[in-house]
């Protein structure tokens, strides 16, 4: 009987391809030969709309990236402002920075925990995750008035000071992770389905995964230690002491299991930051029109999907001259045609899910 | 009796309170989101503020089971005819919300990329202003939509035959 | 009126018209029961807003169904596509007459029982004929003319063939202790023996539960509607009325079997513990409570499932038909078969 | 070239590489600069892959972090060439950067470094669609974000910002 090519497309629209992303799969009845993503549904032009807008007006435009953790999109872009314009954020500025960021990181993993449940067919833990991740979206309700697309990073440091409410909100929230944690690892962790879907799927080595420039946790789940925090610390990262957890054979239970790890990790250097959160200024005294002479600089961080590094080139006025994003779902997305030779759909879906794209990210 | 103005009488008045009244309890939206607004549009269906109060809770996968669109994110230049065509797929008495500044209007996104406003290409019932609306700003337009939707008479078709060519 | 008239005439249409009638109300409760526990399970309230607690929430959805435009495939084969679903909830209300629903009432002269018809097979009639709601859920996939559906339908042909085995084999211990596929003979049986099945064959009861969940394509079995796979799985072109066909027949096929469990393992309408001297006034309550409460416990199972577990990817599926339950269902008949002869 | 080794008095490794490169390509014109501790070197177009490849295999960059185009349209000097294409290395484990840069004329084509990183696959993809360079040898290159038929470079100065009509 000749063989037949089916071309499946799962098209911009499918349940879980996490936003408007598209993955043409030439399957053999079921078996998936090749997956070419096609990306660009979400394609806003924001480098274009940063060459017009001064720097204070970008950084909104950062939240919108990776709309999961918006303001770890900021910390990105004011570290690669602030060295370029050689501002010094005062020390107190850099914790609460380090606190909200590691917030917005809780947010992230809580909700990729759930979508990747979702995918797999664990509906419920979706649910689990997002109500966890209430607890933080109030938090950061409370301290800057919105949800989701926060802007809650300036040039400088931090708009507002941290009050007690806010600091009593977040211990709460703190202690009601590990209690939700444990509920989800109860459903998945030792789940024999869960093992079954997971375990050996979208296996990739960690030399491979070098190459194809892989960052965050898909890299670290092969055992790579690579975390931007550890390796080049920033904003003041140096002075928390939290290990990098790592994975040994790269598929996607070891993805879950550092996410899962990186969770608790978080916990605990917010903790640390709450208890010794210094005294004193909050925000550094930045110009009303900043102008920065001409010069360029490429700053990266460790978002939670990845290394996420802005590149500035300014001209001396106060618009730069070229904002270029380096998005770590853009490059993970790469990998994800190596990742997938030779699985099933149902394991496309599940590795396309443990990379924990973002499509605002990737089409900029 | 002009047929233009033509009143529904008891039988058809009350079949069709029942038929709104159905549709406005079990509004299925579609399961897809574009952008941003999309995780808020999922904020509201999770336990915190709890679409399914409402009997919104099943999001359809599939546009052919789905009556209400909700357009969440930004439709783009390339995304514009996936989004007509997938409007086109949904069986008939079908609602289109517009949720989020870009839905509206192309909000912060005025660029060479971006649709400005997905009226352009779908007819929109309820505009939801904010990048993203809060949960309660979704939640609001949604009941603003279930009360335009009891207001409807589906059975107009037959007690005003020829009101239709005229329309 | 005659009394044969009464008796041989209206009685047993009247069985008929509650026998037909009792899946769609099981449906209608089953809806609102699903989307509350399941809501419950995750945190969440489920629906609330219409009718009291939100019991009006399955007649709305019914009704919006009902008035949705009726979309045909450009390329689909109209008759299979539309005969798809009747197949699939026909097949599912046709078994229900051998179902005994009760045990028989004595009402001045006449003693009424609780089932429409009684056949020596009973027990094969209901297996088969559940069995054919798979060419529906084929045509349904094959007559919708897209990739989606074709896969879907694909998965439910070797999911549900390659579970007929389990069940069979779970059915035929059963069949080894009440000695008859009659299933008012079974139910008797349990009563002759004062002790239920369940606690005789635990083995056969878990290998028939797992394989009954798989039949009724639900979750973790749900691979032909997989949500995040296949979009929505065979019915991804049904829209309208004839999507609600299919939703009504998962619930309908949940129904059943969970009926069947409770006939062949549960002792349908006996009361429990029959020989507790004190607790005999359970006697007084007519049987078709008792069948009534084992089945509801049943479908919160079916439910409790749906809300923890994940998906099985379809190899493991095969695999478990095929590598755990089929020997593991032999290996109980070949025990039961030995435990019987000495 | 010496006050630019005092530079890196305290950045051994980038001293060394620093040291290698010149020693290695001594005729090509190599301009280094080091500014707020990112050591970046222009290379010319010719030499690019070679140089690339030594870096790689000799200096130990072994993953590249980014590709980055650059329209220099306003801010070129004159006889300055008008793209610019820069890559941004990185060392792993020993965690040092380093960013070459290639000056890229108005129609010439540049060479593809997927051989060398398959990381710069889309990179340069986008680099395509967004400036209209093209790039030799390089595996499919066809628009990343625009659609196939959309005409004109959106990232370049005379692009509108609303698009054309």
């Amino acid at each position: 009987m000749a063989f037949k090519e089916i071309e499946l497309n799962m098209g911009p629209q499918h349940p879980s391809t996490h936003g408007v992303l598209r993955l043409k799969l030439a399957v053999d009845n079921e078996v998936v030969l090749r997956v070419e993503p096609v990306v660009g549904y979400l394609h806003r032009g924001i480098e274009k709309l940063c060459e017009h807008h001064t720097y204070f007006q970008i950084t909104p435009y950062t939240d919108r990236l990776d709309y999961f953790a918006a303001t770890q999109n900021n910390l990105a872009y004011l570290l690669a402002v602030e060295k370029l314009a050689g501002i010094e954020v005062p020390k107190r500025g850099q914790y609460i920075r380090v606190i909200l960021a590691e917030l917005q990181r809780l947010a992230s993993h809580l909700a990729w925990i759930g979508f990747n449940a979702n995918d797999i067919g664990a509906m419920s833990v979706l649910l689990y995750g997002f109500a966890e991740r209430e607890g933080i979206l109030e938090i950061f309700e409370e301290y800057i008035g919105a949800r989701l697309t926060i802007h809650s990073l300036r040039i400088g440091g931090v708009p507002h000071d941290l009050d007690a409410k806010i600091i009593s909100m977040i211990l709460a929230a703190l202690d009601s992770i590990p209690a939700r944690l444990k509920d989800i690892e109860m459903l998945l962790s030792d789940n024999r389905i869960w093992k079954h879907r997971t375990q050996g799927v979208g296996v990739i080595p960690a030399d491979e995964a070098l190459a194809l420039g892989l960052t965050g946790p898909a890299l670290r789940a092969a055992g790579v230690r690579w975390d931007i925090r550890k390796n080049i610390p920033y904003s003041s990262y140096e002075d928390f002491d939290f290990d990098v957890p790592l994975g040994t054979n790269s598929d996607v239970y070891d993805r879950y299991l550092v996410r899962l790890e990186e969770i608790r990790q978080s916990v605990r250097i917010i903790r640390q930051a709450i208890a010794k959160l210094p005294g004193g200024e909050s925000r550094a005294k930045v110009p009303k029109i900043l102008k920065i002479p001409a010069g360029e600089v490429f700053h990266s961080i460790e978002a939670p999907k990845g290394e996420l590094g802005f590149y500035i080139q300014a001209n001396g006025s106060e618009k730069p001259e070229r904002v270029k994003i380096k998005v770590p779902s853009f490059i993970n997305l790469q990998s994800l045609e190596r990742m997938c030779r030779g699985y099933l759909i149902a394991d496309v879906v599940a590795i396309l899910g443990s990379l924990d794209i973002v499509l605002g990210e990737i089409d900029k | 009796m002009t047929e233009k103005n033509a009143k529904p009488g008891f039988f058809f008045g009350s079949l069709d309170k029942l038929i709104t009244w159905a549709q406005k309890n079990s509004l299925w939206p579609f399961g897809s989101g574009l952008a941003c607004c999309a995780i808020e549009m999922i904020a509201t269906a999770a336990s915190h503020y709890d679409i399914s109060r409402f009997g919104m809770e099943l999001f359809r996968a599939s546009p052919r089971q789905a009556d209400l669109f909700i357009i969440a994110g930004t439709v783009t230049n390339k995304m514009a005819p996936v989004v007509r065509r997938l409007w086109e797929q949904m069986p008939d008495p079908k609602w289109v919300v517009a949720m989020g500044n870009c839905a509206v209007s192309g909000g912060p996104f005025p660029t060479y990329a971006v649709l400005q406003g997905v009226d352009k290409i779908l007819p929109v019932d309820v505009y939801i202003a904010g990048c993203p609306p809060t949960p309660q700003g979704l939640l609001e337009g949604l009941m603003l939509l279930q009360k335009k939707i009891a207001k409807e008479h589906p059975t107009r078709m037959i007690y005003a035959r020829d009101a239709r060519t005229t329309e | 009126m005659s009394s044969t008239l009464l008796y041989e005439f209206i009685i047993p249409l009247l069985k008929v018209a509650v026998v037909a009638i009792y899946p769609m109300l099981m449906v209608i409760v089953m809806i609102w029961l699903e989307r509350r526990v399941v809501a419950w399970i995750q945190s969440r309230i489920g629906p609330n807003r219409v009718g009291f607690q939100g019991v009006l929430q399955p007649f709305a959805d019914a009704i919006k169904l009902f008035f949705k435009e009726n979309i045909m495939q450009c390329g689909a084969d109209r008759f299979i596509f539309n005969v798809a679903p009747v197949i699939v909830l026909w097949s599912a209300l046709l078994a229900f007459t051998f179902v005994p629903l009760g045990g028989t009432m004595q009402i001045g002269t006449y003693n009424l029982n609780f089932w429409v018809a009684e056949s020596p097979v009973g027990l094969l009639l209901i297996l088969g004929i559940s069995a054919i709601s798979v060419f529906g859920i084929i045509f349904g996939g094959w007559a919708s003319n897209s990739k989606y559906p074709l896969l879907g339908g694909l998965r439910s042909v070797v999911q549900i063939l390659s579970y007929e085995i389990p069940t069979g084999l779970a059915v035929l211990s059963v069949v080894f202790f009440s000695e008859s596929m009659n299933m008012i003979d079974i139910v008797k049986k349990q009563q002759e023996m004062g002790v239920w099945f369940a606690f005789i064959l635990p083995v056969s009861l878990i290998i028939f539960w797992i394989s009954a969940v798989a039949e009724t394509n639900r979750c973790p079995f749900d691979l032909p509607e997989g949500e995040s796979e296949l979009v929505a799985g065979f019915h991804t072109e049904y829209s309208g009325l004839k999507f609600g066909y299919f939703f009504m027949a998962e619930y309908a096929h949940m129904v059943l079997l969970s009926s069947v469990v409770v006939v062949l393992f549960f002792g349908g309408w006996l009361p429990p513990f029959p020989n507790v001297r004190f607790l005999s006034f359970l006697h007084k309550v007519p049987g078709f409570i008792w069948y009534f409460v084992k089945i509801m416990f049943f479908l919160y199972f079916y439910i409790w499932i749906r809300g923890t577990f994940p998906r099985y990817r379809f190899d493991e599926l095969i695999k478990l038909a095929w590598k755990w339950l089929v020997p593991l269902s032999l290996l109980n008949v070949m025990l039961i078969a030995l435990i019987k002869v000495l | 070239m010496p006050e630019m080794r005092e530079q890196l008095n305290n950045f051994p490794i980038l001293q060394n590489v620093f040291d290698k490169l010149s020693r290695t390509f001594p005729g090509q014109e190599l301009v280094f600069s080091f500014d707020r501790q990112e050591l970046a070197v222009r290379v010319p177009k010719e030499h690019l892959l070679k140089i690339l490849t030594f870096l790689k295999d000799d200096c130990g960059f072994n993953t590249l972090s980014d590709v980055i185009g650059l329209d220099n349209l306003n801010i070129r000097k004159e006889g300055e060439k008008r793209f610019a294409i820069l890559y941004q290395l990185y060392m792993f484990p020993a965690v040092q950067r380093l960013r070459v840069r290639v000056e890229i004329g108005e129609n010439e084509v540049a060479d593809s470094i997927v051989p060398l990183y398959p990381a710069a696959d889309w990179a340069e993809r986008e680099i395509y669609d967004m400036f209209g360079i093209r790039f030799a040898h390089h595996p499919n290159l066809r628009r990343i974000y625009m659609d196939d038929e959309w005409d004109g470079f959106p990232l370049r100065k005379d692009y509108p910002l609303e698009g054309k009509k």
